[in-house]
């Protein structure tokens, strides 16, 4: 008898799901090892990822990419620096060794001191907290590109700092996350109605790669914690464990914030909306990749009872991912006998995969034999979504076995059809 | 009269009905007042009393004073009629000279030219703007392939023929704008690029067709939001006011004149129904299809013209072809199009005077012209909401597949280990998988050869362990040995057969689901072909009833399996196919009782499925159909329905070829079926909405919606997925069924210039806004209750947040200056049914309880009618008014019963049945009847004691005992002893004695404006056979007799007052004007006006 | 008459090329205009990039990983994060509020001043400077992944901070670079010869895209100028106008930093060579990608004199970028006529197009007219492969005009051949 218990969280078994998965992220080189455990997860310290966590970082990046600069609509990929030349408070790039030099230097006065680090402060930079303000910049350039028509979007990913409240020690921790932010300027008259647009078009897409995605929702930001000028504000979350947090958020910011950067230069900023000249209303769309990612990795964590025999009951872990977002498509294994020739095969499928843009996992580098049990337990944990076995057999007649994650059965196949096939597997879209 | 002095104006009627002000009544009346006959009075009072409604309190409305205008004639039909007569005087003598001219001869050959040509008497062309007679016999065709734009039409006037080609078809492009503008139209009345008339008079003119409608949608003018004063007249709609039929009419019609077999099938199940088999067909009862037809334009011509019969064939190259092929035939399809025309005249010249006969009343034509030109302003937002709505509908489409197809996959799991052989569900499918075959002997050949090619050099582990260092130069640039080795093993493929295997490695049941492996881009890997209908569905989900697994039968469709049979565990072993895993489906079983806590809740009072209230004629519709499986006469129910009780316990005691007779001791429901033989479980089949005898085809219709909600349906494992497919199917139910019909909707844009300046000078108005308008394409009498009838706006319903697109009506938006004003008839039907009752039994308003409860009736005290029917049958008020109406639609005690087992799956046939009696001894009361003079005689000498009311009926018992007497008596004679049938006793009997009186009457017509029943369903022709639908008739017909009032009386006012606005459309019992938003409030208060003159 | 200058550089010209590079840049959104000039340029200050610029960069980013993650060899991507915690000195991200509440606080004494900077610069996180340390650091957990089996690499590409020594007014300025980093561990036997590999890898990859590949070279770096603990270096250098610059540097840096970073624990870092145990060397390669971007920007722009007539001279500026790098693959406008309906067209070809991946120009939204020859001079400078016109003509017969950037000859094409002609000529690596 098979059950499935993915939604089955009750009392005690939140914190045990998130533990479970985290383990198997660090295990199988999603996340990097360290310090990070599910407090600091939900208290949004951010980790460093390992090679298959960096690679789904990557997917779901190129697919937010896609799906923004890729619509009919008119947006366009900016890159600012991360460093925002003047701002006052909060983070700055500091040099200390300048520090170090008052510091070391006794002869200077509380006065000097104090006057050299107000210099010191004053031509530091600050670091980004977010994107919006980079395409608030450059907004007047891309005027030039669209001919003050409206709409039009900037599209922007990239490393945010935020500076938590969460001090360990006295002082405020330093934490940083991917930004993907698409800004949107349109005419006032259609804001609102855009950014139902882009509610819808993002929540569909979180769902599109989602196992269930009932777990994906859109809701409306409350009155009390709209951000200064926003008229309104709707947020994409996800249902963790532990409850709910924002995956993306959307804005509409209406003119306040444009007027501020540039100035309130009105009539630099008007752009045509019919006979009128209008100064665009905002809609700033931002979306945390980090939470993102380990959405998609709780989404995907399906854990299956499976009834072996009167006794034996056994948990298989799978990590379901979309075959777009899977950072490993395939793996490719080789059976016994460890001939030069069972390798070249290998390595002549691996190559020709590989300049399919199907990403491999060279299973046959291992020379530790493990049970087949164990290796497939391993890439189902990794979200592997094929795993190609090559053996002796393969030799005489072409024959392979590729099993399937999500069935568990294992087809044969020929050598000659396989990377067609996981082309056409990956590239269908659901 | 009892006066209350604080107020002159009251008016208060013997019974404490309010009545009308004094000065309103004064100037709707001028002077002549009601007369009360003192005994009636106290009859009712009477009868109130018996009902408990007689002496309760009422709250009293606050009395008005208001000037009204200044009426015609010497009272109010004639007021009306003068009304009428006046609208529709310039349109009626157009139609005259339309029936006593004949056409001008056809031209020979038609004119390959872009716009409107005019052909003389001796077929001489000539280029014109458009047809400028005031009467035009109109048809157009369109190439469906090319989407909405007409493709070519003809017209003939008393004086000439017309011919007009559209751009597209004279004009080869390699594409063409999907969006239509006013100039791809039809005009009529404006040259092209003006879309005002020359010399700014707009003409009355009259286009008539055959469902003119669809013409009408393709004519420029049509589309401006003022102006044109053309009006249609559709041959089909007097059709259907002249000899309609009702749906079921047109099937046994169908089967009567061409044997189709499907309508053949429904005859002999009438006849079934009907106890007939034997007999043959009843000449008597079928005189009714030679004076009829059903409604296209080839059989409405025979009918009323006759001759040859019309040519339909080159019809098909407008619904298939392209418009290359158009090209090609276009004299053919010209000469078609100009046939049609002749015929529709022909058939019009016919209908006329029949139509004016027997739709006397000018009120009613004048009625029909204003239905006709229906109008429905759009903006963006239509665009937006279309996008939108098929948007989200594909979304949960692609959710619910991969929900499905993820089952699917999951199931796979169970493969191993044959682990699927403990499964409640899956036990029964086809697990079987294949082996995969290749050629052996090539095989063998090909390793030979290798073998000598090269020999794999052994090589020890630690040398792979090695920094093998980067490959060299030569490595890099030249052939790599990898890629050599693998293209010489990808030639083995030679050793496969040529058709490779369909995923031989999976279960047999899943290779069914998935696509073949193709090189289309659209394949999808996976079980991709799976879908809600498919049998494997619910059991994937592992749908449960009551916490029983579902399982399918072919004999019985869907059932499910009750655990703990013992009886026929021992024919385990021989039992045909896979043994049942008994004790998993106990286990599970067993776990969903302790999750119940073994406390079966009774939920009699589950919402009620919304696609029964969604609108009136949702119900009419079930009622209609139920009413063919029903009896004819009520009489007999009372025999036939034991009759059929006896043959329902019959069958349940001795089911066909049973192994055992074997009853299960805890689960009620319908069976067991012990035929199905599993080992260990009884099967239960799902009650179905028709019956226990009709089979279910699919858990996941919309008749079990309401059991997924309350959770007596519900989907056993698979976590999120079968849940979400289920909440998926409720979401996507309106927008499948309507998508088709409202993404089809015909919106034709309009540039700037096109606008009113009302619109184009408003504040609000804005260039990048777009303005259009649909004009739905309503069949002004649709229906042989001459109701209107079109497919997506009038059986609109309500917006549901759960519902994608239900929304559709609030997507109808006006420009920007203007208002949408509006007015419907609270329960329109209950009201005028009591009218009825009321002129039949004491002539005042309130004095019978059904026409007293609608009137005084308080939700607040119970005594409105929902109420008072909820509170005597026990269910809530919103099923109760679902009975009410069906009721009121003529449907019997087994509609009432079924319904009430639809509602409640729990309730036993016997407790349904006895509360439907209940109900109906309540409402409608009993039936009794008046002896002839043969029965009065056969009393007297049969001695027989009977007792006889005070009108002088006796009861049914009383009769059939007469009848026994009488035929044991009379060697087996059979006697006709009844004059007539009368209800009796109930709050509603006096209502149906009057609607039976008018029903069964010779000419039956509307009380109101003297409308005659088709002659379709005059008892002459009929007999005694659709009284349902005749009974019916009379309320719906009368309801559209006072819709044709309210627009005659509110075209009046408009033009009298100046009111700036036109018609919009009429839902049944809703009107709908677009106005200036300057006159809106007057536009209300015209409706006001109108409700007062027409009630 | 045609003449090709590009070569022709003599004195003066130098900076005015110089000039008129970056003058197009900023005009056709390649870089965000503003203090950036020539001077700046030169001295290695970042700046942010425009729409085509970022398109351009992530061209060059996906090439790039591309290059290094698919080869056969074994390479992982990581990201790790921006900020290093424990960094002696240079540059960190301090809570500048902090400092600023020393300085308003006056009842502090110069020591109490010192001590709480000593902490708050203490406890405050130090951000890269390069990829190197991540890489290094996550050598470790990568291990699991081989199997402790050489050799294998860590790419990652991301931002990076550097403290300039230009000062401005006393202060350093901070400025930022992308950088594309490979760590390569192998065997101390082979590290010489794979150092030569990556060398020949690496130069090869920049040359495929150049126009002209001769300006692109590689040499060892001298002696005097090795990192610490490295025993050679090499250099990937492109010819600027005004002298060479590297785009990509390679170290053989032995095991030294390896070891520092793990604290010397060789025994825990220990690797499998045949039979023998060794701790591996690195050798590390890192691109600069701001630096790359600008010497294909340089090697692409082609300036032609076309003599139009007697006394009229015209300069036709190209930027004959790659086809896989150029930021715009086509651009879609439209002529005269029935606006709807083209459009219509227009955008059903867009979205064809940008569904089969090819980035496209809507040109067709542009409503102010312009001439053919403005048009087209826009997009030579905006590298654009193909322009395509859709005019009346197009909706009769489904023709158009497609023009090709580098002939200037313009083809009549189906409108239903376009995009496979598109995809085939992008795909086709010359």
């Amino acid at each position: 008898m098979l059950q499935l218990s993915r939604t089955f969280c009750t009392q005690g078994s939140e914190s045990d799901l998130t533990t479970t998965l985290l383990q198997m992220c660090v295990d199988r080189a999603f996340i990097a090892p360290g310090e990070f455990n599910s407090w600091a997860l939900r208290h949004g310290k951010s980790c460093s990822y390992g090679p298959l966590g960096e690679e789904l970082k990557k997917n779901i990046l190129e697919q937010w990419w896609n799906s923004v600069t890729r619509s009919k609509t008119q947006v366009f990929g900016i890159n600012s620096l991360h460093h925002v030349p003047n701002d006052k408070g909060g983070l700055k790039l500091v040099d200390v060794s300048a520090i170090g030099q008052f510091i070391s230097n006794e002869s200077l006065s509380k006065t000097q001191i104090l006057d050299r680090l107000q210099q010191l402060v004053h031509h530091s930079s600050s670091v980004r907290t977010n994107l919006l303000q980079g395409a608030l910049v450059q907004y007047l350039p891309s005027l030039e590109l669209v001919n003050r028509k409206l709409p039009f979007g900037l599209a922007e990913t990239g490393t945010c700092y935020q500076h938590s409240d969460q001090s360990i020690g006295g002082v405020g921790r330093t934490s940083e996350l991917t930004e993907a932010s698409l800004v949107w300027f349109c005419s006032p008259r259609t804001s609102s109605q855009w950014l139902d647009h882009w509610t819808r078009q993002r929540l569909k897409w979180w769902q599109k790669f989602a196992l269930s995605p009932s777990d994906f929702s859109s809701s409306d930001v409350e009155e009390g914690e709209l951000l200064d000028g926003a008229s309104r504000g709707v947020q994409v979350t996800y249902r963790f464990p532990w409850g709910s947090e924002a995956l993306e958020t959307l804005w509409n910011q209406g003119d306040s914030e444009l007027l501020k950067t540039h100035g309130n230069a009105k009539t630099k900023l008007q752009c045509k909306d019919g006979r009128k000249l209008v100064v665009p209303h905002v809609i700033a769309v931002k979306g945390n990749v980090d939470w993102g990612l380990l959405a998609y990795l709780f989404n995907a964590l399906q854990l299956e009872k499976k009834v072996l025999s009167k006794q034996r009951i056994h948990q298989r872990k799978v990590l379901k991912l979309h075959p777009n977002l899977a950072p490993v498509k395939v793996a490719l294994d080789m059976g016994r006998g460890a001939t030069i020739e069972l390798r070249q095969v290998c390595e002549g499928l691996l190559t020709e995969l590989l300049e399919a843009d199907i990403s491999v996992w060279p299973g046959y580098l291992e020379t530790l034999p493990q049970s087949l049990e164990q290796l497939q337990s391993k890439y189902d944990e990794m979200g592997v979504l094929f795993s190609v076995m090559i053996s002796e057999s393969t030799l005489e007649n072409g024959l392979l076995l590729v099993r399937n994650r999500d069935t568990t059965i294992r087809e044969t196949m020929h050598i000659s059809e396989v990377k067609k096939y996981l082309q056409k597997y990956i590239s269908a879209n659901v | 009269v009892e006066q209350m002095p604080n107020s002159p104006q009251r008016r208060v009627n013997p019974l404490n009905i309010q009545m009308l002000s004094a000065n309103l009544h004064e100037q709707i009346f001028r002077g002549s007042e009601p007369v009360y006959i003192e005994e009636n009075v106290e009859r009712s009072i009477e009868h109130l009393q018996k009902h408990q409604l007689w002496g309760k309190e009422a709250a009293l409305l606050p009395d008005v004073e208001l000037k009204l205008p200044r009426m015609y004639g010497s009272d109010i039909d004639e007021h009306f009629r003068i009304l009428a007569k006046v609208q529709s005087l310039p349109y009626l003598e157009a139609a005259s000279d339309l029936q006593f001219t004949q056409p001008p001869p056809m031209p020979q050959t038609w004119a390959w030219e872009e716009g409107w040509t005019r052909y003389g008497p001796g077929g001489e062309c000539q280029r014109v703007d458009f047809p400028e007679e005031k009467a035009l016999v109109f048809d157009v065709e369109v190439c469906m392939a090319e989407g909405h734009c007409p493709t070519l039409a003809v017209a003939v006037s008393p004086s000439a023929w017309y011919s007009w080609c559209s751009k597209r078809l004279i004009e080869e492009r390699y594409t063409w704008s999907n969006q239509l503008t006013l100039a791809d139209l039809i005009p009529l009345e404006t040259t092209a690029n003006s879309s005002r008339p020359p010399r700014g008079v707009w003409q009355k003119r009259l286009v008539v067709g055959h469902n003119v409608s669809f013409d009408r949608a393709h004519i420029k003018e049509q589309y401006l939001l003022e102006g044109s004063k053309v009006r249609f007249l559709d041959t089909m709609s007097l059709h259907m006011a002249i000899s309609g039929l009702t749906g079921f009419q047109r099937s046994l019609w169908m089967a009567s004149k061409y044997g189709k077999r499907r309508g053949l099938q429904e005859v002999r199940e009438h006849m079934k129904k009907m106890g007939r088999q034997s007999e043959g067909l009843k000449i008597g009862s079928w005189g009714w299809v030679e004076i009829s037809s059903i409604n296209n334009l080839a059989d409405v011509h025979a009918l009323y013209v006759g001759g040859d019969p019309l040519k339909k064939e080159p019809r098909e190259i407008f619904v298939k072809g392209s418009m290359a092929d158009v090209r090609g035939s276009f004299q053919d399809l010209m000469q078609y199009c100009a046939m049609d025309v002749l015929a529709t005249h022909e058939v019009f010249a016919q209908q006329l005077p029949l139509f004016m006969e027997r739709c006397p009343h000018p009120v009613t034509l004048a009625g029909m012209l204003e239905m006709g030109v229906s109008y429905l302003p759009v903006n963006q937002n239509w665009q937006r909401y279309l996008e939108d709505a098929q948007d989200t509908y594909e979304a949960l489409q692609r959710e619910m597949k991969a929900s499905l197809m993820r089952l699917a996959d999951d199931a796979c799991q169970l493969l191993e280990d044959h682990r699927y052989r403990e499964d409640p569900w899956l036990w029964d499918l086809d697990w079987n998988v294949q082996e995969f075959k290749q050629k052996k002997a090539t095989q063998k050949k090909r390793k030979a050869v290798k073998t000598e090619e090269c020999k794999p050099p052994a090589i020890s582990a630690a040398d792979l362990e090695k920094d093998p260092g980067p490959p060299s130069e030569e490595e890099l640039d030249g052939v790599d040995p990898c890629t050599e080795v693998l293209e010489r093993l990808k030639q083995t493929v030679s050793c496969l057969p040529k058709r490779r295997q369909h995923l031989p490695g999976h279960p047999s049941w899943y290779r069914k689901l998935c696509a073949r492996l193709s090189e289309s881009e659209d394949w999808v890997p996976g079980a991709s072909l799976i879908s809600l209908q498919m049998r494997v569905t619910p059991k994937l989900m592992g749908l449960t009833w009551d916490g029983f697994p579902l399982h399918h039968t072919e004999r019985h469709g869907w059932g499910y399996l009750v655990p703990g049979r013992r009886d026929n565990l021992d024919s385990e072993d021989d039992a045909p196919g896979p043994p049942c895993p008994h004790w998993a489906i106990e286990s599970s079983y067993r776990q969903y009782c302790e999750q119940k806590g073994r406390e079966q809740p009774q939920c009699f009072d589950s919402a009620v499925p919304v696609d029964l209230m969604l609108s009136d004629s949702a119900v009419w519709q079930t009622v209609e159909e139920l009413s063919r499986l029903e009896d004819v006469g009520e009489d007999e129910f009372v025999i036939k329905g034991k009759r059929s009780k006896v043959r329902n316990a019959k069958e349940a005691k001795h089911p066909e070829d049973p192994p055992e007779e074997s009853q299960c001791p805890y689960h009620h429901g319908n069976g067991p079926y012990n035929d199905v033989n599993i080992p260990g479980c009884w099967f239960f089949k799902l009650p179905h909405k028709d019956g226990n005898d009709s089979n279910v085809g699919s858990p996941f219709s919309k008749d079990f919606l309401s059991k997924m909600e309350d959770g007596t349906l519900q989907a056993g494992r698979g976590g999120t997925n079968a849940a979400r497919a289920l909440e998926i199917n409720k979401m996507m139910s309106f927008w499948r069924n309507a998508h088709n019909r409202v993404s089809s909707q015909k919106v034709v844009w309009l540039r700037k210039a096109e606008l009113s300046r009302a619109v184009t000078r408003h504040c609000d108005y804005d260039e990048e806004g777009q303005f259009g308008a649909i004009l739905p394409q309503v069949v002004t009498a649709g229906t042989v209750t001459r109701r209107a009838v079109e497919p997506t706006w009038l059986t609109a319903s309500n917006a549901r947040r759960d519902r994608v697109g239900s929304e559709l009506k609030a997507m109808v938006q006006v420009p920007p200056g203007y208002h949408l004003v509006g007015a419907d008839v609270d329960s329109q039907e209950l009201w005028i049914a009591a009218i009825l009752g009321e002129a039949h039994f004491a002539a005042m308003h309130g004095c019978t309880a059904f026409g007293w409860m609608t009137l005084q009736g308080k939700k607040s005290q119970g005594t409105d009618l929902h109420s008072r029917t909820a509170d005597a049958v026990g269910i809530s008020r919103e099923h109760a008014k679902v009975f009410n109406y069906g009721r009121i639609y003529g449907a019997g005690q087994p509609f009432a019963e079924r319904l009430l087992m639809q509602f409640n799956h729990r309730l036993s046939q016997p407790e349904a049945a006895s509360k439907a009696r209940r109900m109906y001894a309540l409402t409608k009361g009993l039936r009794r009847c008046h002896l002839n003079e043969v029965g009065a005689w056969l009393v007297q000498e049969l001695g027989l004691e009977v007792e006889k009311a005070e009108d002088g009926s006796i009861s049914m018992q009383d009769l059939w005992r007469i009848q026994r007497t009488a035929f044991q008596g009379s060697r087996r004679r059979k006697w006709n002893l009844v004059e007539k049938r009368v209800w009796a006793g109930g709050t509603e009997s006096e209502m149906f004695n009057k609607l039976e009186s008018i029903a069964h009457s010779a000419q039956p017509a509307t009380p109101v404006l003297g409308c005659q029943i088709s002659r379709a369903l005059e008892p002459a022709v009929v007999g005694e056979e659709f009284i349902t639908s005749r009974v019916n008739w009379v309320v719906q017909s009368s309801a559209v007799d006072y819709l044709h009032l309210m627009l005659v009386a509110m075209r009046w006012l408009m033009e009298e007052h100046g009111i700036h606005g036109r018609f919009c459309i009429s839902i049944h019992d809703e009107v709908r004007y677009l106005l200036r938003s300057e006159d809106r409030y007057r536009a209300a208060l015209a409706l006001q006006v109108t409700n007062l003159l027409t009630r």
